[in-house]
């Protein structure tokens, strides 16, 4: 089976979806990956045609076409990402599409795609005809299995644009949006005293994510207003919220809405555990420097 | 100028779904998050450059009467004409409401589309950039600010993790709307009874196309993921923790 | 609309709520504003908020945002030299003029949209509000079984929804239950009875609320309203008559001190320093002053003290007027919020639980007890609780 | 044949604006027994009286009806202008079309058809008067003044020095009132002992004055010129006739230290239950507590105070003693009571120590109270920082809605000792600065110069719960913090102060309330008797024969209460030098042969004129008293057979009056 994989290229990066589409697709055959942005694509496992049609625009779409007509894949993959989303659906006017997919298989020539719907209350499972597109949620599938060594071919492509990149906005530094992050590292009154704050940056650091809090915490003044979690304060939607000596309280709870939620916290039956996944029964203060420890040990490892 | 703003129905996820094998069963219905924040932009456009506003609202025979609600609260925030589209069945599958639209579109010169990104039970397809395909006019999602000038649309894209990008389209265009500028406008209960009893609300019947390729083999909610409690000393706990990060894919 | 119409619609909504007319006798003394527990976070203290609309200035109010700062404590109403419906008039009525313009607190406009989707303001099925009554171990009677009953317990939103104060639900429907009252609720057909609703200014919503509540009480035969949540309390016994309802409304307090030679005979003993606190709409604004105090100081072995500031002069929880759905806004304009003032009044006087008579007032007490380090000195607990501590112990 | 003229009156605009006179005029004409009708731009003045004059003479009118204002401005008028035309004057009567109707009827359409109606009213019932004559009686030429304040002992020195005999009579065992409590007066800081001292000892000495202190007037009967009274004398267990005013019994006492809270020092100094309330007191006799004294409430006591005693004036054997006495006429002079701050928890009163009311400040600052002068707190130490909370009790709908008018200025008179003696800083708390009096504004100024703050806000609260570090300190010091918004600021403050002063306003007295059930006075909705006419008749009352001064009437100064005491006592003078008055003769009166005896008219008659009598056949009847009757026609619609009938109001002349008004 064919699978041509849309690579996301920003601002002269190779997305991490990008892997994780490559993933997915050798899972189902022969991944060919088309990147229409300059970017070094080296690590890209497999073939690469490359494109460089510009900063990553909706219009790219048209790019996507003539390589289609070019390559036949009986499977398009794009992330289920902004710029992902814009070609995919131009495209899927007229071609079969799973949206919000996380597992993709193919049967009898056709493929079988699990999306996750109705705000993850329920799995569809569907079955599309090649050609067809796929539009995949992030973390299905490990990047890690889509890195590589790419063998790129180039090709120009001359289509029309009707739409123009005039630049990217950057986001202030300090403003982060915590309701935007996948890994969540939250800290509760539990945690004691703002020194011990610290801590929970260098973890949220090591995971890849931010650090958030509870109102007692916020209040405190030892976290800005941005970071606070709950009914006064944001949602959080990321993939891991890690709840760290939080009792969760109704007003907090109603602003986790993260697909995992880990909760570490002294009380066996603090409400918190209601929504949690993993309940860990111990003291934060006692249990972060050990954590800390063990996984500098396996990232350095 | 002229704007039109799509306005869909989703269920309410606030009641029970119904799940069987072949069926999801709504309790009930609501508008769709996303477009709420489509129609809130383009009641913003209006404000900025005095554009005219109409809002599609979209049901099938099975929600019909569902759609009035949020139609009132856009006639409430100032909407200039509200159509009802009801289709004749219900369909999960984008494409053929993208072609639908489009054709009803088609004579409608409209400058500007704006839809929301996506809706909650969307799983075969967005609708934006179908609808855009099909009337060939430039498309671009992700939106969360609209501007215009001269026939010209600038908007503001979100990248996630706090990147924007800037792009200029040529009108007509069709933009999907991830959040409206500012938070949606709050209509008193009063303000809204009163819109929806002097609303003037054209009704549209449409004919869904067939669209072939697509198939739901079965529906089934996802197992309830029960509680692993960790417990012991401090090392033991560290331990699974750690293989709890790594089983959902953190590490 | 521009300032002349907010002007006259404000007039006409104040025009409808009795004495406002008094508005136009405000000798400017400031009581209001000096009494307000955030008077020292705003500009537009009550006082100069009349000031501005008669100076036709009620845009700049509204721009302040102090219109949304009042937790309908009462305390400038009761104060007020003129004897202004501050809280029931001024301030609800130029909230209305902010949801007009279409932008109250987020917070805020999404609780008022909840309740007017839902029937309660916490985005919860309303098919689930009775699901409490599938976690006690006794059966509650729903009135639509039943039909008819001396009592009908009104739950309201927080007492059916929220993790902590369902338990005060339970603990005083078991209460009920087991001094044998003859009582029921109404279930999946209860929905938000709309007090704060009609404080923030929502004044469209609230009937609407109180005439759907009506025509559900009309269906069924009861005596009178019991209910532990005292803004229902306050609604049904004051504004709900200006509807055609007019049933007997007991606040729980008041049904518990009425049956207190019953209980006496229950209690068990409990070894507990207790203080109490006069909820804003049980005490303040209603005048419940002296029951719950003599059902506390009837539980043999607890130890009574009393704070500083009691009865009329008693500290705001925050949580009314709104104040639950304004937290981070409110925050933003003040150092310290009441209900933390509040728990560290409680421990300076040796109380080892505060018994609080609202549902409003747990949960605020219970976060202000994690922001000032009280947890595990101090308790918070509704009287229904001690109650049937006292009856279980 | 009856001869009606009706005189339409205009009242300049006031009637003619909205009632179409011309209308009204050719109506009138045209009604049954009317010969003459007019018009008059003011009826009332000289012309337009001159014009009934004339009318009565020329058409021989034998009733007159004017339509105009309210009788209570005129009917004296016409009556007068009726007798000089030959006409007795009670075939007279008034149509009101100004009050009734000019002033409250918003449709001019509407006015004038209500003053035909009016008219047609009057017409019809002035057909069924009657000459009446007017009875007259008496004067006794001596006066009671009830209250020993400066305002009754300046009406009865008045009095007396006129050559009247007066009937001084004070609850207290001391005359001087409320003003005996303050060390200076405002604005001119004159001592108030200085001042009132030698006026307390010109009433003892005074020939023409009987006083009669630590009594009560227990009942009052009779009428303007003929009141009897009955006074009650409480025994003080102590001879006024024997006691020298040597303190020994004081000295001597079983309590050698003074543990009862005294009232005259508002509670904050003590005395024994013998004592004498302040030195300058009159008279100068020891009073002995029957609650307090171990003999007189356990018997057991050796009794040192009768052993102290040289003339031997200590006698437990005294007595309740009932003194009689007929008067002319009555001043209530009752002045007033602070109000009661407790009644406010915001302000600490009772709660916190340091927090006082003026009352008890004036106290203190005085020299013979219980610190000597000083401003201490009460652990003894002077204040650094006072806060003086104006309007406490006063201009509030909860309590008292009127402006107790003093406070203002004794609040910056105390603001100015209070610095004065301790060098605190003083912050006065006000709404507004009324300093509304000779010299007044002055004053202000002065003390403002002083350096007193001044903020204004109605303090919402004192509290002893701090809100800041700074604050946590400054009540660790015993401070109390003072929570106000400064309105002209526009900010709420928080001021740590050590003394908080209440300035306390006025309420009616409580021997107010009293005697105004004794003599069924009437009072204004605030509880302050009311005088006749606010303008024109402030110190009479709606009795004939008692009358009103200082602040029993309603809050008032020293100067302003001594102006209306000396008032009074004018008033008394120019009543009593008559001689003799002249009776309304509005009275009811029982006819006799219908009156059961039933007896139910008896205690509804608020004047007590009124009795049930053996008539000659043995058989029971009301009988009213002409002279106490004051026409208020209770008796009448309550007389159940209806044997009572009011002349002037007979039950014929209102049912004429009522149908003509319903009929058409």
């Amino acid at each position: 089976m064919k699978v041509l994989v849309f690579g996301e290229v920003i601002d002269g990066e190779v997305q991490n979806i990008t892997y994780e589409l490559v993933a997915c697709a050798k899972k189902l055959g022969e991944p060919v990956t088309l990147i229409t942005s300059d970017a070094d694509v080296s690590n890209i496992d497999g073939r690469v045609i490359k494109v460089n049609a510009g900063e990553i625009s909706p219009w790219h779409y048209r790019i996507v076409e003539k390589v289609i007509e070019k390559e036949k894949p009986d499977v398009i993959l794009f992330g289920n990402t902004s710029c992902g989303v814009d070609i995919a659906s131009q495209l899927s006017a007229n071609m079969p599409v799973a949206t919000s997919a996380y597992e993709v298989e193919s049967e009898d020539g056709s493929i079988k795609v699990k999306s996750l719907s109705y705000g993850g209350k329920v799995i569809v499972e569907l079955k599309l005809e090649t050609p067809a597109i796929v539009v995949l949620n992030s973390g299905s599938y490990d990047a890690e299995e889509g890195k590589g060594k790419a063998s790129v071919e180039e090709l120009e492509i001359e289509v029309e644009k009707d739409s123009e990149f005039i630049g990217y906005i950057k986001p202030a530094e300090e403003d982060v949006d915590i309701s935007k992050a996948e890994i969540v590292v939250s800290v509760g009154r539990g945690i004691g005293d703002e020194a011990n704050i610290e801590m929970a940056e260098e973890l949220a650091e090591l995971l890849g994510g931010v650090v958030a809090g509870s109102r007692p915490v916020i209040d405190q003044g030892w976290l800005p207003k941005t970071r606070q979690v709950g009914r006064s304060g944001k949602t959080v939607t990321g993939k891991l919220y890690l709840a760290l000596g939080i009792s969760g309280a109704t007003e907090h709870v109603e602003g986790v809405k993260a697909k995992n939620v880990l909760a570490v916290n002294t009380d066996k039956t603090a409400p918190i555990f209601r929504i949690s996944r993993y309940g860990v029964v111990a003291d934060v203060n006692e249990l972060l420097p050990v954590l800390i420890d063990k996984i500098k040990e396996i990232k350095e490892g | 100028m002229r704007i039109c703003a799509v306005l869909r129905l989703v269920p309410d996820l606030v009641e029970e779904l119904e799940v069987e094998e072949n069926e999801v069963i709504p309790f009930r219905y609501m508008p769709n998050e996303r477009d709420e924040h489509a129609v809130e932009e383009a009641l913003i456009l209006k404000e900025k450059t005095g554009a005219e506003v109409e809002v599609l609202g979209i049901a099938d025979p099975d929600n019909e009467a569902d759609i009035d609600e949020g139609l009132g609260m856009a006639a409430a925030k100032g909407a200039d004409k509200l159509y009802k589209v009801i289709l004749d069945r219900p369909s999960y599958k984008r494409a053929e409401l993208a072609k639908a639209l489009a054709e009803f579109l088609s004579d409608k010169n409209y400058d500007l589309i704006l839809t929301g990104i996506q809706a909650i039970d969307s799983f075969a397809g967005n609708l934006g950039g179908m609808l855009a395909k099909n009337l060939g006019i430039p498309y671009i999602g992700g939106v969360v600010e609209v501007n215009i000038s001269d026939g010209e649309v600038v908007v503001k894209k979100e990248l996630g993790g706090g990147l924007l990008a800037e792009y200029r389209l040529s009108t007509p265009a069709v933009v999907s709307i991830v959040s409206a500028e500012r938070p949606l406008k709050f209509v008193p209960f009063t303000k809204l009874r009163q819109a929806m009893k002097k609303a003037e609300i054209e009704e549209v019947e449409l004919e869904l196309p067939e669209f072939e390729g697509i198939e739901v083999v079965r529906y089934e909610v996802p197992p309830e993921p029960e509680i692993t409690l960790i417990e012991g000393d401090v090392e033991e706990v560290a331990d699974k923790l750690i293989e709890a990060l790594k089983e959902i894919s953190v590490l | 609309m521009d300032v002349e119409e907010m002007l006259e619609t404000y007039f006409e909504r104040i025009g409808e709520i009795p004495n406002s007319d008094r508005f136009i006798q405000c000798i400017q003394c400031g009581t209001c504003g000096g009494s307000c527990p955030y008077g020292m976070g705003t500009l537009f203290t009550p006082r100069r908020m009349i000031l501005a609309v008669r100076a036709g200035i009620v845009d700049e109010v509204l721009s302040s945002g102090a219109q949304w700062l009042c937790t309908s404590c009462f305390t400038c109403s009761l104060r007020c030299p003129s004897q202004i419906p501050i809280t029931d008039a001024i301030i609800p009525a130029l909230r209305e003029l902010s949801l007009l313009e279409g932008n109250p607190p987020e917070e805020l406009a999404a609780a008022l949209m909840n309740i007017a989707r839902y029937g309660n303001s916490f985005r919860e099925s309303p098919r689930k509000r009775d699901k409490w009554i599938k976690e006690v171990d006794f059966e509650v009677p729903l009135i639509s079984k039943k039909k008819k009953a001396e009592y009908l317990f009104v739950t309201e939103c927080f007492g059916a929804y929220h993790r902590r104060c369902k338990e005060i639900t339970k603990a005083f429907a078991k209460v009920m239950h087991i001094l044998g009252v003859d009582f029921a609720i109404l279930g999946n057909e209860e929905r938000c009875i709309g007090d704060l609703v009609r404080l923030c200014g929502e004044f469209g919503l609230f009937e609407d609320l109180v005439e759907k509540n009506i025509r559900v009480f009309e269906k069924y035969e009861f005596d009178k309203i019991v209910t532990h949540d005292a803004h229902a309390y306050n609604a049904l016994l004051r504004e709900y008559p200006k509807f055609g309802f007019e049933k007997e409304v007991v606040h729980h307090t008041q049904f518990l001190y009425n049956e207190l030679e019953k209980l006496k005979e229950l209690f068990g003993k409990l070894d507990y320093t207790v203080t109490y606190h006069d909820s804003c709409y049980v005490g303040r604004r209603n005048g419940i002053y002296e029951e719950p105090r003599e059902v506390l100081k009837a539980i043999p072995g607890v130890k009574f003290v009393e704070m500083r500031r009691i009865k009329e002069n008693a500290l705001c929880c925050g949580g009314g007027g709104g104040g639950v759905w304004l937290d981070s806004f409110i925050k933003e304009h003040i150092k310290e919020r009441p209900a933390e003032s509040r728990v560290k009044e409680a421990a300076s006087v040796g109380a080892e639980v505060l018994v609080t008579a609202c549902t409003l007032d747990v949960p605020m007490f219970e976060d202000a007890l994690k922001v000032t380090g009280l947890e595990g000195q101090l308790e918070v607990k509704d009287i229904s609780e001690i109650v049937l501590e006292a009856i279980e112990s | 044949m009856l001869r009606i003229g009706v005189y339409v009156c205009h009242c300049g605009r006031n009637i003619a604006d909205k009632v179409n006179i011309k209308e009204v005029v050719e109506f009138a004409k045209k009604l049954d027994g009317v010969v003459v009708a007019r018009d008059y731009k003011y009826m009332c003045s000289d012309p337009g009286q001159d014009l009934i004059v004339k009318d009565v003479k020329e058409y021989k009118l034998n009733r007159v009806v004017v339509a105009a204002c309210s009788p209570n401005l005129h009917e004296k008028t016409f009556r007068n202008a009726c007798k000089r035309a030959g006409l007795n004057p009670f075939l007279f009567y008034m149509a009101n079309i100004r009050e009734l109707d000019a002033w409250v009827t918003e449709d001019p359409k509407k006015a004038t058809e209500k003053a035909k109606r009016f008219i047609k009213a009057v017409v019809n019932r002035v057909k069924l008067q009657k000459e009446l004559e007017v009875g007259k009686t008496k004067i006794k030429s001596s006066v009671l003044v009830i209250g020993g304040g400066i305002a009754g002992i300046s009406a009865a020195l008045t009095l007396a020095d006129a050559g009247v005999h007066v009937y001084l009579v004070e609850r207290q065992p001391s005359i001087g009132g409320n003003m005996a409590k303050f060390d200076k007066t405002f604005p001119t800081l004159d001592c108030s002992a200085c001042i009132l001292t030698p006026k307390m000892t010109s009433v003892k000495a005074h020939p023409n004055i009987t006083l009669l202190t630590y009594s009560e007037v227990a009942k009052v009967e009779g009428y303007v010129g003929n009141f009897h009274v009955r006074v009650i004398k409480k025994p003080r267990y102590v001879r006024e006739d024997l006691c020298t005013g040597c303190y020994q019994c004081v000295e001597d006492c079983l309590f050698t230290e003074p543990v009862f809270p005294s009232e005259f020092d508002e509670g904050i100094g003590k005395r024994k239950p013998v004592h004498i309330p302040f030195p300058q007191a009159v008279p100068l006799v020891p009073t002995i507590d029957g609650s307090m004294c171990m003999w007189l409430s356990a018997r057991k006591c050796p009794k040192y105070c009768v052993e102290a005693c040289e003339p031997n004036a200590v006698d437990f054997n005294m007595g309740m003693e009932v003194v009689e006495f007929d008067v002319g006429a009555i001043i209530v002079a009752t002045g007033y009571k602070p109000f009661d701050p407790s009644k406010i928890p915001q302000y600490g009163y009772g709660i916190y120590d340091n927090v006082y009311t003026s009352l008890q400040v004036e106290r203190m600052l005085s020299s013979t109270g219980p610190t000597g002068g000083e401003v201490l707190l009460k652990d003894g130490r002077k204040p650094e920082r006072v806060a003086i909370i104006h309007c406490v009790g006063s201009r509030d709908e909860n309590y008292n809605r009127y402006c107790s008018k003093v406070c203002c200025m004794y609040s910056i008179k105390l603001a100015h000792l209070i610095k004065e003696r301790s060098g605190a800083e003083v912050f006065n708390f006000y709404i507004d600065v009324r300093a509304a009096g000779k010299a007044y504004e002055e004053f202000y100024k002065r003390v403002l110069s002083e350096g007193v703050y001044f903020v204004r806000g109605r303090v919402a609260y004192v509290t002893d719960i701090p809100e800041s570090e700074e604050e946590e300190k400054e009540v660790e010091k015993g401070r109390l913090i003072v929570v106000v918004e400064d309105t002209l600021l526009g900010k709420v403050r928080r001021i740590p102060v050590d003394m908080v002063v209440l300035s306390v306003g006025l309420e009616p007295s409580e021997g107010g309330e009293y005697i105004k059930k004794v003599l069924k006075l009437s009072c204004s909705a605030d509880g302050w008797f009311a005088e006749r006419h606010p303008k024109l008749a402030p110190v009479a009352t709606n009795t004939e024969g008692i009358f009103i001064a200082g602040c029993a009437q309603g809050p008032k100064d020293i100067p302003e209460t001594v102006a209306q005491a000396q008032a009074a006592a004018g008033e008394v003078l120019s009543l009593i030098q008559r001689g003799e008055i002249e009776l309304e003769p509005n009275v009811a009166y029982v006819e006799k042969e219908k009156c059961t005896g039933c007896g139910i008219c008896v205690p509804l008659c608020p004047f007590n004129a009124i009795s049930l009598k053996m008539d000659e056949n043995g058989k029971l009847r009301s009988e009213i008293n002409p002279a106490l009757c004051q026409g208020c026609g209770t008796c009448v619609a309550a007389c159940p057979s209806k044997a009572i009938n009011q002349h002037l109001f007979s039950r014929e002349e209102i049912i004429a009056e009522i149908t003509a008004l319903v009929k058409d």
